[in-house]
């Protein structure tokens, strides 16, 4: 089906189009994410704060599966509540592969290049085997099977005691050393530090690939499944490859979240992967920008560490009783009700969430002083 | 950055005292006289430039948790308030306490933890088994010493924790012996009726324990799901069918009261004896409470509230008139108190050895002796972990909604010879 | 008419919705490069004909064949890898992507990429993200779609995305192209805008299209022949001016007027 | 067979508690199409209510019980106004999840003014039972069966007759150009709010009658409750009832016979029984027993 259509010059066309998907199409952009990258590696080394630390430990874990959840339900459409299932099934896998044969239950004392892996490998393939049930439906329906899975997930880790250790749980002390490098404690440093290293690494690979999948053609299909469904099957995108393959990739990266949200917390039990924990990564979804993969990553910095940031300065904060003894408000109610509003008014004033709003303030920038 | 100089510290002298302990005894910061603080040293959570130490606490402050959780904390404070408003620990140290809230979650407790084990000298009270049990890797880690909220036997052996009182096993082999010998359950069928997870069986531990030593046999054994709006009823009708005559019961407060709705609404009244936290006031005040006054017994510690005779009672019911006059009678809150009792005596013991490092605390723990509590709970001597003696002590209480928390004594202080044999891991 | 040569035969399609007969009995044929136009009263079944046409509905009897394929008892999916291309009435476009993505999207079927080939980038998936880029570029010169190239379809005018509509179809490079009413809710300077791209395209591509269509003389103008259909029958099949002078096509025009 | 009995009876009990929440459910559903996940809000104000009501300002039950509904409807209608009424036309996910942030909110609020302590609702029936054959019956729970029934009764006068009943099944058809009709529709979605929140406070105050208490975990009904709107489809009132009933006597079922003849199903089954039985019925009918398949156009 050649056309004869009016052409450019062949090559002066494809050398636009590969600037054109060049992923960081400007100088300043390149520089910036340079920067980004050394400062958040010299992190550790600055900031020696074990609090600080545990805390990014915990926001960079739960980015994986924010990347995650967001390609299914930002990229995708289909909303699901089942994410702390997958999450559970990572957490699990690696702690079966991964730890030592001698605790209870017993590991099977497995390298990293081997655990990891298979924490998300494993439930991506459970992803495969849930999702044609799940996916068969719409919407609301899908929302609440999909809490279903919670549910029914939870009674499976409190039963399978041979892996999970059934409802008095298991520690997570697998092996943290891929060749000569240690990541319970790289050279001198700390758990926490070295372990900082290892989640944010994955979380910027993660990123990429998810960055590399969206706009690609798998990402395409992707996304005119969730903009208009049955126009994408009348342009050719199957429904059920693209939704289920969006499923199985999104459980995947929950599970490499999993375990190492796992790891960071070093004991694991049945009531860890509950409904409030699937809430809390829909919540970054949205609050860091629905279909955007920088939103994933903000939106778990923001619901990870806001709460820590209103602690910490809470002194300032009035009407707040400061000791479990007194009556009224108390800091963690206060933190509750703070990320329940943040839900709300997001979706309410800015429902692309802080992606648009850091955009916005780019644009603001880039025009500075000029700024009408 | 002051973080940073305060770890290198403690690290130093965690080092220090390693070392000072391969040679055998007497480190160098211990050969300061007994007392006398101006020589203590600077260490995670202890400033000797104010003279303050500063204790974590990790509880559950909201959700399902926090009717346990808050007066079991507003005991810490009123004990640590009292000693405070005597001059503090040693009479010249003052004891500041940071609380966090888990609401009974292993990751918030973890994530409190990692804010707190900076800048306290120890943790005051770590709530519920998973929250411990996920805190136990980090606390051997950092060396440092945490009082669990939670009678599982399996702290016992923990050198890093710092238990009290008897253990649910303990509790659930002397209310069984007492009832089958003197409580009038001779020839009885005894049952069981548990939550399905490691409270629950560390009742039926006990349960079949006392079934061993006093050679009767669990007619029936039944557990539930902490009940979450779910249906508990059949466990209570099996038990009914089974023709059971006393039931042994391990559960929390909230489905104490759904299973006892559905035994009562079918007629079903056993002699109901429970492990202690399956009670709380509150059920004394309820519709249930005629039900409760015929049927429930009660195994915990310690005296009726408000018994003056006993002088941990006096000097508690005096401690919360001063300092928290609002507080009402609740058994939580007197755990709450003991436990900061135990910590202020593991500290004292501490100061007079030299040493509020991490090492330090570890081996004031150690050498503390035994913990008394003025009868409010059992006499625990502590020593190396593996050679603690726990208190091995019960008191019954019946159910009586005239008095406070609703509890009357059956039978005080009691230790049974099946109780004294109960070994644990 | 009739004969192997036919790129599209239709015969004997009935499709009903419980009781209701949306088409009965409808026959037809298109030739390789003709523009063949479905006209008719409202709710007279010319959507239905599309739809039957790409998969979306399934007729209850009949077959329809492209270039000698059967498309009855297909996916969507399928009719699109055979060739079949179409626009909606009322758009169906994804609004959040941009014009270049929505072009892109024609091009799905043309291209391999898969989801792990997709994540790491590099390669070919790299290099067939270019040549098909490439591809639509060009169809957004053919379009005059330039300005429009990264902005989300969701914000553009009406007739814009129309056009984009008419490009996303063609990216696909079709066989047969379905367009239903592409000017319906246009002014005058919108509608000659597609007018114009349509003849280009016929006129470039030697592209066979069935044309649904309100607007009578953007019909009479542009169609080889004409079929016209009443409650689901069709009354008569004929070049255009035959049609015209029709008397049950004027009886079923104003019959529903009056 | 006693136990038979008697388990069928307790289910049938639950059953008609998931019934009126998920009543409070439906009535949202059909008119606006969203999902409400903060019906266990509503349904824990409107308990909290009554009890202050009650036992605070020493008001007789039932008109404690109707200030409370008429406060909750008040609020439920406000929430629409202010807040989901700005979420027409966004997706369904968007939706759900202001809901569920909304009751975040709610859990949070709660226990701020109450505590987390148990409470006693201060109701007429307490543990009163009369016998009804073999069966020892709680008042409560006759009346809690009755709620139900007439609950759904009114529901389907409202819904056939009543002005209202009717706007809201055609605004459910098409929210957007309900709006674009004017004023009527506004009042339907904030009435259909409204209507769940009284519905809501029936079923949070049956729920902590007698020796269930009031406490700020008694929302956890309402995620318990959807296995039973999913089953009975989620537009249909008489779907929801059966659906609650349903899933009430199965899951009671469950806890008497499965621990003796499926041990290897794990303790606790009927916890998650609910779920066991929706998602079977959901791979049958993708609309639930009695919804309304959603139509696909064009």
């Amino acid at each position: 089906m050649a056309i004869a259509l009016p052409r450019l010059a062949n090559r002066e066309m494809a050398r636009s189009q590969s600037d054109a998907l060049r992923l960081f199409p400007t100088r300043w952009s390149r520089n910036a994410t340079v920067g980004l990258i050394v400062a958040v590696a010299a992190f550790p080394l600055a900031v020696t704060s074990e609090f600080w630390l545990s805390v990014l430990l915990f926001v960079g874990a739960t980015a994986i599966g924010a990347l995650g959840l967001n390609l299914l339900t930002g990229f995708t459409g289909q909303v699901s509540l089942g994410h702390a299932f997958f999450l559970g099934v990572g957490a699990y896998t690696a702690c079966y592969l991964g730890n030592p044969p001698e605790g209870a239950p017993a590991g099977r004392g497995l390298p990293m290049v081997v655990w990891l892996p298979a924490a998300a490998i494993v439930p991506a393939l459970v992803g495969l085997v849930v999702g044609p049930a799940a996916l068969r439906l719409k919407g609301n329906y899908l929302a609440v099977v999909s809490l279903g899975l919670v549910f029914l997930g939870a009674h499976v880790f409190k039963e399978w005691e041979s892996v999970t250790g059934g409802s008095d749980g298991t520690s997570v002390l697998p092996s943290l050393a891929v060749g000569p490098v240690d990541f319970a404690g790289i050279g001198g440093l700390t758990k926490n530090q070295s372990l900082f290293y290892l989640v944010w690494a994955i979380v910027a690979i993660s990123a990429l690939a998810c960055k590399n999948l969206v706009r690609s053609r798998p990402g395409r299909a992707m996304q005119a499944v969730r903009d208009r469904d049955v126009a994408a099957e009348v342009v050719g995108v199957s429904l059920a490859r693209y939704k289920l393959g969006a499923f199985s990739i999104s459980s995947g990266l929950a599970g490499l979240s999993g375990a190492l949200y796992a790891v960071v917390l070093t004991y694991v039990e049945p009531g860890t992967w509950s409904l409030p924990l699937s809430i809390q990564f829909v919540a970054m979804v949205i609050v860091g920008g629905i279909g955007t993969t920088m939103g994933g990553i903000l939106g778990a910095l923001f619901i990870g560490a806001l709460p820590e940031l209103v602690k910490h300065y809470s002194a300032s904060i009035p009407f707040v009783a400061r000791t479990a003894t007194e009556e009224g408000l108390s800091l963690p109610q206060l933190n509750q009700i703070l990320f329940g509003l943040s839900i709300v008014l997001f979706l309410v004033l800015e429902p692309r969430g802080l992606a648009a709003l850091w955009l916005r303030a780019k644009a603001y920038f880039k025009a500075w002083p000029f700024s009408y | 950055m002051r973080h940073l100089s305060r770890t290198a510290v403690a690290s130093g002298m965690a080092a220090l005292a390693l070392v000072a302990g391969a040679c055998g005894g007497d480190g160098p910061s211990a050969t300061g006289t007994t007392g006398d603080g101006g020589s203590l040293k600077a260490a995670p959570g202890f400033d000797p430039a104010t003279n303050t130490i500063k204790v974590g606490i990790i509880s559950a402050l909201t959700g399902s948790g926090a009717p346990i959780g808050k007066p079991l904390t507003a005991g810490n404070e009123v004990f640590f308030n009292r000693v405070n408003a005597k001059g503090g620990i040693a009479g010249r140290y003052k004891i500041q306490f940071e609380e966090r809230d888990s609401a009974n979650e292993p990751q918030k407790a973890v994530a409190a933890y990692n804010e707190l084990k900076g800048n306290v000298a120890l943790l005051a009270q770590t709530f519920g088994t998973p929250s411990n049990k996920a805190l136990l890797t980090s606390l051997k880690a950092d060396g440092i010493l945490a009082a669990p909220a939670s009678l599982d036997a399996d702290w016992v052996r923990e050198p890093n924790l710092l238990p009290i009182g008897s253990p649910y096993q303990i509790q659930a082999v002397n209310a069984l012996t007492w009832y089958v010998t003197e409580g009038g359950g001779t020839g009885k069928k005894i049952c069981a009726l548990s939550q399905d997870d490691a409270y629950g069986k560390a009742g039926l531990e006990g349960v079949d324990f006392a079934a061993t030593k006093n050679g009767f046999t669990v007619a029936s054994k039944q557990s539930f799901t902490i009940t979450k709006g779910a249906e508990a009823g059949a466990a209570v009708q099996s038990l009914k069918d089974a023709g059971c005559e006393a039931v042994f019961l391990g559960a929390l407060p909230s489905d104490t009261a759904a299973l006892l709705a559905i035994a009562a609404r079918t007629q079903f009244a056993p002699q109901w004896i429970a492990q202690s936290p399956s009670y709380i006031g509150a059920l004394a005040a309820s519709p249930l409470k005629d039900y409760l006054a015929r049927t429930f017994l009660v195994a915990s510690e310690g005296t009726e509230w408000g018994d003056e005779t006993v002088a941990g009672m006096r000097d508690m019911i005096a401690d919360i008139a001063q300092l928290k006059p609002d507080q009402q009678p609740d058994y939580y809150f007197a755990f709450g108190y003991n436990q900061a009792n135990a910590v202020v005596q593991v500290l004292e013991k501490a100061v007079a050895l030299g040493d509020l490092s991490r090492s330090g605390i570890a081996k004031a723990a150690e050498e503390v002796g035994t913990l008394t509590f003025g009868g409010l709970t059992g006499d625990y001597r502590y020593g190396k972990a593996a050679n603690r003696v726990f208190p091995r002590e019960t008191t019954l209480f019946k159910v009586d909604p005239a008095k406070p928390v609703g509890l009357a004594v059956v039978k005080k202080s009691f230790t049974t010879d099946a109780a004294k044999e109960f070994k644990i891991g | 008419m009739g004969g192997v040569s036919e790129l599209l035969e239709v015969r004997g399609v009935t499709l009903r919705f419980g009781g209701v007969t949306a088409l009965e009995d409808v026959s037809f044929d298109v030739r390789g490069g003709e523009m063949f136009a479905v006209i008719g009263p409202n709710g007279a079944g010319k959507t239905s004909i599309l739809n039957c046409l790409n998969c979306l509905y399934r007729p209850q009897r009949g077959s329809i064949r492209l270039e000698g394929r059967e498309l009855v008892g297909r996916r969507p999916v399928a009719a699109a890898a055979l060739g079949v291309a179409r626009t909606f009435q009322n758009l169906g476009l994804f609004p959040n992507l941009d014009v270049l993505d929505n072009l892109m999207l024609g091009r799905h079927q043309r291209m391999t990429t898969g989801f792990l080939a997709g994540a790491l980038w590099v390669g070919k998936a790299r290099r067939e993200e270019v040549a098909n880029r490439q591809r639509c570029e060009e169809i957004v010169e053919m379009l005059e779609l330039q300005p429009f190239r990264h902005s989300s379809v969701g914000t553009l005018p009406y007739g814009v995305q129309k056009r984009v509509e008419l490009g996303r179809a063609l990216a696909m490079d079709p066989h047969l192209l379905l367009l239903d009413e592409p000017v319906a809710g246009m002014n005058l300077e919108e509608t000659e805008d597609i007018a114009r791209a349509v003849l280009e395209i016929r006129a470039e591509l030697d592209l066979a299209m069935i044309l649904v269509e309100h607007d009578m003389r953007l019909v009479m103008d542009l169609a080889d022949r004409v079929m016209v259909l009443d409650f689901g029958r069709v009354i008569a099949t004929d070049e255009p001016a035959a049609v015209q002078s029709d008397q049950r096509v004027i009886e079923a025009y104003l019959g529903k007027a009056s | 067979m006693t136990k038979l009995l008697e388990l069928t009876f307790s289910g049938t009990i639950r059953g008609a508690l998931y019934a009126l929440v998920a009543l409070g459910f439906v009535v949202i559903y059909k008119s606006t199409g969203v999902i409400n996940f903060a019906q266990g809000g509503l349904l824990l104000l409107g308990m909290y209510l009554t009890y202050n009501a009650r036992v605070t300002w020493g008001v007789p039950f039932w008109l404690a019980v109707l200030l409370a509904a008429t406060a909750t409807a008040l609020v439920g209608a406000l929430v629409e106004r202010t807040v989901l009424r700005r979420m027409v036309g966004q997706p369904v996910f968007a939706v759900v999840m202001v809901t569920l942030g909304l009751l975040i909110i709610v859990q949070q609020v709660i226990p701020t003014i109450w505590g987390y302590d148990r409470l006693d609702l201060g109701d007429p029936w307490g543990v009163r039972k009369v016998s009804l054959g073999p069966l020892d019956v709680e008042v409560k729970d006759l009346w809690t069966l009755a709620l139900a029934v007439i609950v759904l009764a009114a529901f389907f006068a409202f819904f056939r007759f009543g002005r209202y009943g009717v706007a809201m099944r055609a605004t459910a058809f098409d929210q957007e150009a309900a709006i674009a009709q004017g004023i009527s529709a506004r009042r339907v979605f904030a009435l259909s709010w409204a209507i769940a929140g009284a519905v809501a406070t029936l079923a949070g105050v049956m729920l902590a009658a007698g020796s269930g208490g009031v406490d700020p975990s008694k929302d956890i009904i309402a995620l318990a409750a959807f296995p039973a709107i999913i089953l009975g489809g989620l537009d249909s009132p008489l779907g929801a009832v059966v659906g609650g009933f349903v899933i009430g006597i199965s899951q009671s079922l469950t806890s008497g016979y499965q621990p003796e003849h499926a041990p290897f199903l794990g303790e606790g089954f009927d916890v998650v029984m609910p779920y066991v039985v929706m998602v079977l019925i959901l791979l049958v009918r993708p609309y639930g027993l009695f919804g309304t398949r959603e139509v696909v156009r064009v």
